[in-house]
């Protein structure tokens, strides 16, 4: 036996699985179905099997309730990522993945062990990697941690997409006092591949061989997945030994290889998987019960890189960049000869059996003997729900903006860290390696061309998480619609949907609430825009010291676009084009940046959201870039139309003259379901003959510096020059401000 | 003035690809007796203080602040008296 | 005429380069960097990416692999050869470039598209681009802050060696050098990334006259 | 067994954008004393050598190869004769 290991009885007395994670009753539920002591091995594989983060066990029952069937999905949640269908024999791969707590603790490593394992799930099905985005919150720029934080997370996720070569092509940042202390790192990756090469991570057949690829497995992040499970206390630094460290030039070479195997060998091999959160154990165990196999392990044969590592370290440790292949009997050689020519690690660590059970051999001796499908599937929860205080004492009465001085304000809001652009941070993300890349960040969604093809595949991550604390159902609702926006502005259609959700501990009936709202929310919009949501990853315990981030469930949307030469973008195009409003605008003003900005809180009554008015308005953007009519297309969110139109201006570096039909504060409302779009003189009959009453005309595109905004109340001047200085750099300028 | 030369290198137990990637390419070079390789980094600082009590002291805050990760890396240093235009190398 | 594109362990943008020069006509290859033989070939092309990760230096490891010794002599036989941003690395960490590529004078990574200059419009790399063009090509780099000594630098000026420059600076780089090539003019490294800007859909062609350059001299002549 | 200790550090001549990012950040953190920050790298690497002088001519020449750009580094190394188990830090 291993030494300094508890015995059974030193487990069960000590208690040691609670500081891993296991309830009392959970303990007491594996003694009765083993019919005696779990020894420390054993004990230690529930913890990790068994934490929110793998089982999913307090968040399943209202997971379930997703909608993930129509007529493109291939493969919904269950597998490393979910599977659409895009006509020509091709499927696109998508999936989100969080990594809050790692990248709270080590920024960098954090990041960047994100994006590497969000790859993976990728190319694990048998897909290329194609695209990476990102979604991040982060407390307000205004104190050093913060800073250091936004620097390691932008820096590590740089450093290992831009090193694999898969660009990082889009996302979402935005900050809030709430993240202080729980910054959110999501990163979701899409994949392309042809279906004929779908893998999925089964271990099917008696005798076929475990094979485990790639890094040697050292002490790194053992049992991070019971870590990210728990909250943070700030006090605790022990915790800070669950750092894994990532090696994005190893993974080039896993990837290359694996996607390799798949195109020579797809007939030997049985399966694959990454190995994400709980590594090996959760990989191998999830692989023989989805395939309802047993599996037996002999972890002699692990490639190690620390001396004197446990069952325990070698079963849940995190080390990055390693996978798990089932491959036929007799037939191993081809595939271990494969990745060694590529300098990397195959060894045969087991073999599937049929007899249900999870064995692991150590030295000559079993160290762990318990049943798969009873390790693989955690006693559900289900836990009590029940609607925030807060929700009720929010007032129906809409916001009134300070509108003393407009143009201030217009400076003042463009300034603002969530409205001011990104780009001084993505500007260190490679967005273009591949060479597919057709609308670069900056814009709406992503656009990234399909090689051979006429097709495009947009995407996007959208979340406003203010709008949730005001109303988490109304507020999800919002998110897809405004994904779906974004992916509208560029002419596609959206088709799916990975979500990423972000919430505080769901011990607390009040945040089990807001999730379970959240998932309605996502679902009702969802189903009528026709894109399932087919993965996903949910992030719990979202607190610090008691104080729970706002709900914040990122979505992450891809769309088709089947004739890319009618790809639309945000940049205003040509002097001379009639500038158009889609859609209402209405008194949108609870929870908007306006608020924020003048109030310093987010308060009251969320507006409304009306999503037969929001998909017409959609519907009614697609057909006008099917006809090509748009010369630009950009939707409206944070901060309202004056933000949108001058996003437009200034990503085409040109001015506007309009006039608005509206009091000031109008120009900040945020009601949902708006786009500002600019069509030639040539289109503009053909243009407000299909638009009908569904556009107002604003004005025109111009060229000189001045840009002239008349409302019913104000003419306002700005500077094209200084307006666009202050939005492009006030990122960088608070970064380096003392 | 002081100058304080500190080296950090990564805790046992980290990986440490750039010495395995280096290692990797010595023995394709024919330098066949090389049994390991790690890659740190290698700071030289020079400040101003008062004694070498309050020297120590500085140089280990900033290190401990920001010259290291403490979840990664570990670190020594020596810290001498020199004069204000000794070249640093 | 036939083009060897070197993939290195770690390369990344070898298949941007592949497709960039079969889209002229051009008969490309993937060549793995374990290979040492490259005698078939009339061109040679070092891509982008991150050779063995980059760990050291950018390009330091690379430049030991078995394929160099071939890309020495194709050197030495006045083949053509062109290193892309990693490549460019590689080629002045083999010595058959002068110089050496350092962290961007302001450290990190940056991915924007540049305004480049056409230092020198007589050569196999820029003979398509008019002489006052000013063109847009993608960078993508942490390292590509262009260093040579004095003494160097006098050399390659005065022989005409700077093919691009940058308009505005990205990297800190010495005289604004965003592209050299050496005393035969058959050696050839840019950090930008002209194989990126090939493609209307992806909204910026300045790069096909790159290609078109080296069509019309070494490459057509082979 | 013998452990070499490389010091590897820019040319006087060269830049260190790395070192200037460092102090402006120690500053701003009010280390107020610091004159100067600059950022080498650091090797150790073990190594099986006949005696001391193959050791020497295998250390140089490798860093002279591998390790350093002559362009714009130099370095300083310590070799030493240590137990074929003792732990590298
Ligand atoms: N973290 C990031 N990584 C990459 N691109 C980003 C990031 N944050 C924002 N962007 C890009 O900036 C642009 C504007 O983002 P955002 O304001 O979130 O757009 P919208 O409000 O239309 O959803 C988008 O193109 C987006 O992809
Ligand atoms: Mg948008």
């Amino acid at each position: 036996m291993t030494t300094n290991e508890l015995s059974p009885e030193e487990v069960r007395d000590t208690k040691i699985y609670l500081e891993w994670g296991l309830t009392d009753q959970e303990y007491d539920l594996i003694v009765k179905e083993l019919k005696r002591l779990p020894n420390f091995t054993e004990t230690g594989i529930f913890s990790g099997m068994w934490s929110e983060h793998v089982s999913y066990k307090k968040s399943k029952p209202i997971l379930r309730k997703f909608w993930s069937t129509n007529e493109r999905v291939l493969q919904g949640p269950g597998e490393g990522a979910g599977i659409l269908d895009i006509g020509d024999n091709q499927a696109v791969v998508f999936k989100a993945e969080s990594h809050n707590h790692p990248s709270f603790v080590e920024p960098y490593e954090g990041a960047a062990t994100g994006v590497g394992g969000i790859l993976r799930d990728i190319f694990s099905m048998g897909a290329q990697p194609v695209a990476v985005l990102d979604s991040l919150r982060f407390g307000e720029l205004d104190n050093a941690h913060t800073k250091h934080i936004v620097d390691g997370v932008i820096a590590g996720i740089a450093g290992y997409g831009n090193a694999i070569g898969i660009p990082t092509v889009g996302g979402e940042i935005s900050f809030d006092s709430v993240y202080a202390g729980n910054p959110l790192v999501n990163v979701m990756a899409v994949g392309l591949m042809d279906q004929n090469a779908m893998q999925v991570g089964q271990a099917k057949g008696i005798g076929n061989s475990i094979i485990y690829v790639g890094a040697k497995t050292g002490r790194d992040g053992i049992n991070g997945a019971s870590f990210a499970s728990a909250e943070f206390s700030s006090s605790e630094a022990s915790d800070r030994s669950a750092v894994q460290v990532g090696d994005p030039f190893l993974e080039k070479l896993v990837m290359d290889a694996t996607l390799q195997a798949i195109r020579e060998h797809s007939d030997i091999i049985v399966g694959i998987q990454d190995m994400g959160a709980a590594g090996l154990l959760s990989s191998s165990s999830e692989m023989a019960a989805k395939a309802g196999m047993g599996i037996n392990l002999n972890l002699d044969m692990v490639p190690q890189r620390e001396t004197g590592m446990t069952p325990y370290e070698l079963m849940l440790s995190e080390s990055q960049e390693r996978m798990v292949l089932v491959v036929k009997k007799g037939e191993e050689q081809a595939i271990i000869d494969l990745f060694q020519s590529a300098d990397l690690d195959a060894v045969i660590i087991g073999q599937v059996t049929d007899d249900g059970r999870y064995r692991l051999n150590f030295k000559n001796e079993v160290v762990a003997d318990v049943p798969v499908d009873f390790l693989t599937h955690a006693p559900k929860q289900d836990l009590p729900m029940i609607e925030p205080a807060r929700l009720a004492n929010f007032t129906d009465e809409q916001f009134e903006p300070d509108m003393g001085n407009v143009k201030e304000t217009i400076l003042t809001l463009l300034a603002q860290p969530t409205i001011a652009s990104k780009s001084a941070l993505f500007r260190h993300f490679d967005s273009q390696v591949r060479a597919d890349t057709a609308i670069k960040p900056g814009g709406d969604a992503a656009l990234i061309r399909i090689r051979d093809t006429q097709k495009a595949l947009a995407m996007t991550t959208d979340v406003n998480a203010r709008y949730l604390y005001l109303n988490p159902r109304l507020g999800a609702k919002m998110a897809v619609a405004e994904a779906a926006r974004n992916i509208v502005s560029t002419g596609a259609k959206p088709i799916g949907i990975t979500d990423g959700l972000n919430f505080g501990s769901p011990d607390n009936p009040e945040v089990y609430y807001e999730l379970d709202q959240a998932v309605s929310g996502i679902n009702d919009v969802a189903k009528k825009l026709n894109t399932p949501i087919i993965s996903g990853n949910v992030s719990l315990y979202n607190e610090t010291d008691g104080q729970a981030i706002y709900p914040t469930p990122m979505i992450g949307m891809v769309g088709l676009l089947e004739d890319i030469t009618k790809a639309t973008r945000t940049a205003f195009q040509k002097a001379g084009d009639n500038i158009y409003l889609v859609g209402r605008t209405k008194d949108s003003f609870n929870g908007s940046e306006i608020q924020k900005m003048q109030t310093g809180r987010i308060d009251g009554q969320l507006f409304d959201f009306n999503d037969e008015d929001e998909l017409a308005a959609q519907q009614f953007i697609l057909d006008a870039t099917d006809r090509r009519l748009l010369n630009s297309a950009h939707d409206l969110s944070e901060g309202g139309l004056v933000v949108g139109l001058l996003e437009s201006a200034f990503a085409g570096n040109l001015s506007f003259d309009i006039t608005v039909d509206l009091a000031d504060k109008y120009l900040f409302s945020e009601t949902p379901s708006r786009f500002v779009v600019s069509v030639s003189p040539e289109n503009r009959t053909t243009f407000e003959l299909i638009a009908g009453d569904r556009a107002t005309k604003l004005g025109t595109v111009t060229t000189d510096d001045a840009i002239n905004i008349t409302t019913t109340t104000s003419d306002i001047q700005l500077s094209l020059g200084e307006t666009k200085n202050i939005y492009q750099e006030s990122i960088a300028w608070k970064l380096n401000a003392e | 003035m002081y100058l304080a030369k500190i080296y950090v290198t990564y805790k046992p137990s980290i990986l440490d690809p750039q010495g395995e990637v280096i290692k990797a390419a010595l023995k394709r070079m024919d330098y066949s007796g090389i049994e390991k390789v790690s890659q740190g980094k290698y700071f030289e600082i020079k400040l101003n203080a008062i004694d070498v009590d309050a020297a120590t002291s500085e140089v280990e805050s900033l290190t401990d602040a920001l010259l290291i990760n403490q979840n990664t890396e570990t670190y020594r240093y020596d810290l001498s008296l020199v004069d204000e235009d000794e070249v640093v190398l | 005429m036939k083009a060897a594109v070197i993939s290195f362990p770690g390369s990344n943008c070898d298949f941007d380069m592949l497709y960039a020069l079969k889209g002229f006509g051009v008969d490309a290859q993937i060549v793995s960097a374990k290979h040492n033989d490259l005698t078939e070939y009339d061109a040679i092309f070092l891509p982008g990416g991150f050779s063995y990760g980059d760990y050291l230096r950018t390009g330091a490891v690379a430049r030991f692999s078995p394929i160099m010794s071939a890309v020495t002599q194709a050197a030495n036989n006045g083949k053509l050869i062109v290193g892309i941003c990693n490549g460019f690395q590689i080629l002045t960490e083999a010595g058959l470039l002068p110089g050496q590529l350092l962290t961007n004078r302001t450290p990190g990574f940056i991915c924007d598209d540049v305004a480049l200059s056409i230092a020198n419009p007589n050569t196999a790399y820029t003979n398509a681009y008019g002489t006052e063009e000013i063109i847009h090509i993608p960078v993508a780099h942490a390292e590509g802050n262009y260093y040579a000594d004095e003494e160097t630098l006098a050399k390659i000026e005065n022989n005409n060696r700077v093919v691009f420059r940058y308009v505005n600076n990205p990297n800190g780089s010495v005289h604004d050098i965003a592209g050299i090539m050496n005393e035969n003019g058959n050696v050839f490294g840019m950090m930008p990334h002209p194989e990126r800007a090939v493609d209307a859909v992806t909204g910026n062609e300045d790069g096909k006259n790159f290609f078109k350059s080296i069509l019309s001299g070494i490459l057509a002549g082979a």
